[in-house]
């Protein structure tokens, strides 16, 4: 091993306690977006995504991922089930991956706010990362079928060089496997579970947003961890400069994203409603976290910026679909998650300094990266749509609807979230 | 002039508020309030210790109605807020001795 | 000094950071569950410790754990004092060391909350640290009477072997000096104290559960620094792969325990109130990192979950016996955080992949892991106590019971945590 | 370059994601502290400074800061425009360095709280960090005027050996460029923009003081990223223990320092006011971290206590100032920033080890101090001024009065913070 | 049928509840208020800037009641209330015309 | 007696006060309270979705005067709530029966 190679051990180390952060982060950013007598609720999928999933990635996740390939679809979920015969330096991958599983199954959880059995939650969680996440982490990062692999997709379309597809899909940190699959997981869910009582009616307003600023902090402070953590060493070989150079990058185009994806956002929004406003503020900063994600190791800074403009103004204008066309994507999970993956993923195919249209490469990147999306698409879509249909068949995904009113806090964890009285014995509490 | 106070459960506000305006009401002054009643509250659970919430939350509105208005209003409320569930709530009128407009300074009848 | 160190460096700064935010987290774990007036006094507890213990620590603490061994139980508290003569490559000792102290400190104001004057919390401070802490850090790890040294506790039951006791005792992170040693002090502080007025017959209701679950985000987050950077290095000959395999491991085993933890909990309140709470599953996120504390180096991921597992539910359980023994242990310290550091002290000695009795290594181990836990918790009991009755005897520990009831915030320090009012000129003000 | 300077690589990551959360946690820091109706508005000028820099600095700050010196006072603008020919090692650089911008930009909104357009705000932004931020940045740390250059201040005072200043001016992380600086902006722009309404008449509570507790915690943990990042490694000569000594010898004196402060500001409060706050506490925490900021590297554990006793002292005490004189410096950016800028740049001239007049080394180093301090003063004040003026002449800075009475949130950004209204229908709003 | 509305200390509302419960009044509504009168706020400090609170917490509940229950309330209040000290609030009977039961339109005597 | 209750804008709510105790008045009862009347709420905008916030926050004055001092305290209320503009509020009168000091059982008169 490379002397090197220990801070890089180090770093991913802090990346993958970056990473688990964002999950209690997403749970206040999302908890603050409900209303008071659901907050509880929200938070607790997001915890329950931290219960779950460890365990089912340490027992057969981490070899579904990135066990023996099988038919490029998935790794063999034995070949080290309980984590047996993986190499201690292996650990700190386990680490750094187990962290994004959690984080992406839990960002579904906005979609549903406000009406899911937290049984049927619980029981959601291991099929969908069985189904959904872990073949798709399989495929793109395993060696699969979405990666540059001489078997897989793009290696079909545009032809095998040096035994690789002559061009490598680009997903750095997880537009397909992370936010397009959890988009469209979120997307498939809503149908299936239909709109909350009250779905474009009654108000729905934050109940702190605050909560939610707090949250957007977090997120964007632990997706550091998740961008320029993805950073791969050869261990033996370390390549120092190239993980000064990358990593460094990564971060800078993070955070030009990020930055202007609000800019992005906001101008929207003051256009279109007169005021730019702190929950667009907020929304903007993950949107631009999220359309970076892939992209972040194939950009230059201004391309960064760029990205993140676009990305911020169409996801401003993308949550306003559920409106239109009727599906209560609570908390725009698609709105944000999938489009902002998708126009990501895409965008590669345009910005990617080497390779990207706009840099005179061509079209075949752009052709790559489109099909690798729409693949992500479809793929998280069925497999969604069996977890989802076969829970509907069975213990049934809604809580009784009087009960939605009175607020899934008290029903389902038998809490409510804040208790303002100015004394002791005082009869009175708030938010439930 | 009376003045009628309506206790109702919370999501009903809605409806008695677009119930008064189209009866003609075009003021009221509301506040949270809590119930306590034949409608019971909850039981919480936290580290294994039980919290009585004895209280339920209502909305309380206040109306100061001219007295030829009060049965309407009274009879508005009421069948707006009704779910016929225990809990519904409580309509009780008083009389009014003189009302002030602050901004105006106008009384009675005009002040409402 | 070796290249690899300097990757160990940059690990240990990032852990010890981490491990100070963790007092910050634990004011809010703890100030959600306290009630809206008395929260900023909770949080107060903690800004407390982090006020009064970094100086002690630079002044003799250093020097009382890791200086000149004095029979076994203390460290020369003069040999460096102030840090004078302390190399400068051990600062980042220092650095890591000194966020042990301030949250173990820390961790205890939970038992006690509510009711006790700030003055009588700042004077315990000093003396509980100089008479608790500090000897237990250096027996532990400062070569003392519960290392593997030859004069040692376990070289005195089991022998020595090489110059060192035969059955090395396991203590990687903290479990008798952090954990046992403040719920013990917990403990003993309600006795002396008392209960709050009102206790077991008023409800004491959480004022905010979404502050609770951030501070449980936090303090997970905190916990890899405290756990995975408690690796030991060997600065000359620095083992490369031992670094980057053990840290990995660690991390990886603290994220199973926390969550088969959160598992543990609701199970038992599905169970026994048929509810899963958010403060069930944030208190198992803190149980199991409790347990996981001492044994997360010595356990495999499998054995992690199963001691996160039972850990969880055993620290569910004991939290109801504040009510059956009428002990007003506020926030639980001593169900947390003295039992789950029992169950993970004393369960090395049966899941330690090395020396465990589940691994045929018979029983050695277990009687060793038992003989410190307890002798934790009588040097604990002893030395709070002294500190306890004296301030008792002196300045006094309790408020007044009517300032109690209309709220410590006010009555130490002057202010209340919230004022929601809507409008600037509004005479309204919530929360005490 | 050197193996080990890929651990520092590993280390500046962190700590650039580390001072990026500096300004979420500001932003909760300074929310907590206004009033339920300005909240929003309050972490909306932080969010936005997260938006403004980034491009700024990209565009063409790094190289205003970094790029060919002109005339010592300022680097090319265009030479690096875009970051255009940077080296892809330097981006790390460029991560860490946006990051100080950023959050010096924020710190100035304390200052102006509850009145100021949302608009100017953004445009004040850019002008700000043009004019002064990215001068006094390249005059400290880019080789100017205020660095140890032969052309330098300090060297046309004492004169040159070896070709640089004799007496090299200290400023470890940012005493002048960041808290002198945003103070003196932040008095400035109170001077332009005058005091809210009611300043000094009606109570202004800050709403939620746990917030910004949770800011001062996060505040905290982002410093040590800020100071121990700072530390300037030869990357290709690394020198293992110097970097492993100066960052863990920073990282101890920033704890030092605000620990210090918390007992100096709190026993003030104690003595003047009879009782020590929370929001005392969270005070001294920053004004302790302040005045440390310029003199981390320069101290001794035993001087960083002094200084934090004396910072948080000060500064307690100087709080009260705008009372006296009339200058709604709302959230005491002036009295803290300002102040605690002051105190530790020149105490360094008596307490650095090296060169401080308390070490024997006679007064020069404290002459050098004061000069830079007081020229940091004059070129922010003068930047400011011109920015300042130049927007209150144009698009104007304030909102209406009776917005500011109404609240600022809804007027600038259509929201409001809080919603704990019971039940989904329910009418009530708070916060608004 | 009257109204009787009642400010008192807030750690006294348990006991005035269950006072109230054994003396048959089985329904009231509760709000949260503030007072003032001759027992005093406090004043807070923040950053050495005095702020005065003069208003403290009270509790203030409403029950309508029989005309001959009147006098056996506001004595069960008042005795259920008192502390001896300075805030421990004031009750205050109003006439009431009428009283419905929302859930039921059942008035007066019956609705109560 | 009678019970003047008022609804008046909050940032007026110091005046007012300063006001009545000028004018002698002691004691009172303060809630939070909405008010929905020709004032109108605002529309608040998340995420492109509006929301109507149809009321806006008023203060909810009690004060137990005696017969005499009832124009009085109105006329003070009306005057310093005043500012010219729509949403001002309302004072209205209600006649009381009796009165009742919690601390000390005094009555009427004497417990005001
Ligand atoms: N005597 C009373 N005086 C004032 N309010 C009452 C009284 N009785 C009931 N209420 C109010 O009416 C609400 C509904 O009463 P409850 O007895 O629960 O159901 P219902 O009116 O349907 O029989 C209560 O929560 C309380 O707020
Ligand atoms: N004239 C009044 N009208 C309405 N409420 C009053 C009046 N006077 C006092 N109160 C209420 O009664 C509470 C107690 O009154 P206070 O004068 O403080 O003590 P006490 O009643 O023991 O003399 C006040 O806080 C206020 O809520
Ligand atoms: N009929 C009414 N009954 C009770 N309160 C009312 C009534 N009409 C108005 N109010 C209260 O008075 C406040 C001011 O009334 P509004 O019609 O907005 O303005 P103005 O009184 O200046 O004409 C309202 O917000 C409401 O709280």
């Amino acid at each position: 091993m490379d002397t090197g190679y220990a801070a890089y051990a180090a770093w991913i180390l802090a990346s993958a306690s970056l990473v688990l952060l964002m999950t209690p982060g997403l749970a206040l950013f999302y908890g603050g977006m409900t209303r008071a007598k659901s907050v509880l609720n929200m938070i607790m999928m997001s915890f329950g995504a931290l219960a779950v999933v460890p365990p089912v990635f340490i027992l057969w996740g981490w070899s579904t991922a990135y066990g023996e390939d099988v038919g490029g679809l998935f790794g063999n979920p034995f070949e080290m089930f309980g984590l047996q015969d993986v190499p201690a330096t292996d650990y700190v991958y386990v680490a750094f991956q187990v962290t994004f599983a959690i984080i992406t199954a839990a960002l579904i959880s906005g979609a549903i706010a406000d009406r899911v059995k937290f049984s049927a939650w619980l029981v959601f969680l291991p099929l969908w990362v069985t189904l959904s996440y872990l073949p798709l982490a399989h495929q793109v990062w395993g060696g699969g079928f979405l990666s540059d692999a001489a078997s897989g997709l793009s290696a079909k379309v545009f032809g095998v060089v040096d035994g690789a597809a002559e061009i490598a899909p680009i997903d750095y940190a997880g537009g397909t496997v992370v936010h397009i699959n959890a988009g469209v997981a979120g997307l498939v869910l809503v149908l299936i579970l239909g709109a909350r009582r009250g779905f474009n009616k009654e108000p729905m307003r934050p109940h702190s947003l605050p909560l939610t600023m707090l949250g957007a902090g977090l997120l964007w402070f632990g997706w550091f961890g998740f961008n320029a953590g993805s950073y791969v060493p050869d261990a033996e070989n370390f390549d120092l400069e190239g993980f000064v150079g990358e990593t460094g990058l990564v971060w800078v185009n993070t955070t030009a994203a990020a930055a202007a994806a609000i800019l992005g956002w906001i101008l929207v929004e003051k256009i279109r409603d007169k005021k730019a406003t702190s929950l667009g503020a907020a929304s903007g900063v993950v949107a631009g976290l999220v359309a970076i994600t892939p992209a972040c190791g194939a950009l230059s800074p201004l391309g960064s910026l760029a990205l993140g403009l676009v990305a911020g103004a169409l996801c401003a204008l993308a949550v306003g679909l559920k409106y239109r066309f009727g599906f209560d994507d609570s908390l725009d999970v698609v709105g944000v998650h999938l489009v902002g993956g998708l126009v990501g993923t895409i965008a590669i195919g345009l910005l990617a300094t080497s390779g990207g249209l706009f840099y005179g490469d061509g079209l075949k990147l752009f052709v790559v990266q489109t099909l690798i999306a729409l693949y992500a698409v479809v793929w998280s879509g069925i497999a969604t749509a069996i977890v989802g249909f076969a829970i509907k068949a069975t213990i049934g995904w809604r809580i009784d609807t009087e009960d939605e009113v009175s607020g899934i806090d008290f029903v389902e964890h038998g809490e409510s979230a804040y208790d303002f009285a100015t004394t002791g014995g005082s009869p009175f509490k708030t938010g439930a | 002039m009376k003045l009628v106070t309506a206790v109702i459960k919370p999501h009903k506000w809605e409806e008695v508020r677009e119930a008064l305006a189209a009866a003609g009401v075009a003021g009221m002054t509301v506040t949270e309030a809590s119930g306590y009643g034949q409608q019971k509250g909850h039981t919480e659970v936290y580290r294994g210790a039980e919290y009585d919430v004895s209280l339920v939350p209502k909305i309380r509105l206040e109306v100061v109605v001219d007295d030829a208005d009060v049965e309407s209003v009274v009879g508005t409320i009421t069948s707006a807020a009704q779910t016929g569930k225990i809990g519904d709530g409580k309509v009780w009128v008083v009389p009014v001795e003189s009302v002030v407009r602050v901004r105006t300074g106008e009384t009675d009848e005009a002040a409402v």
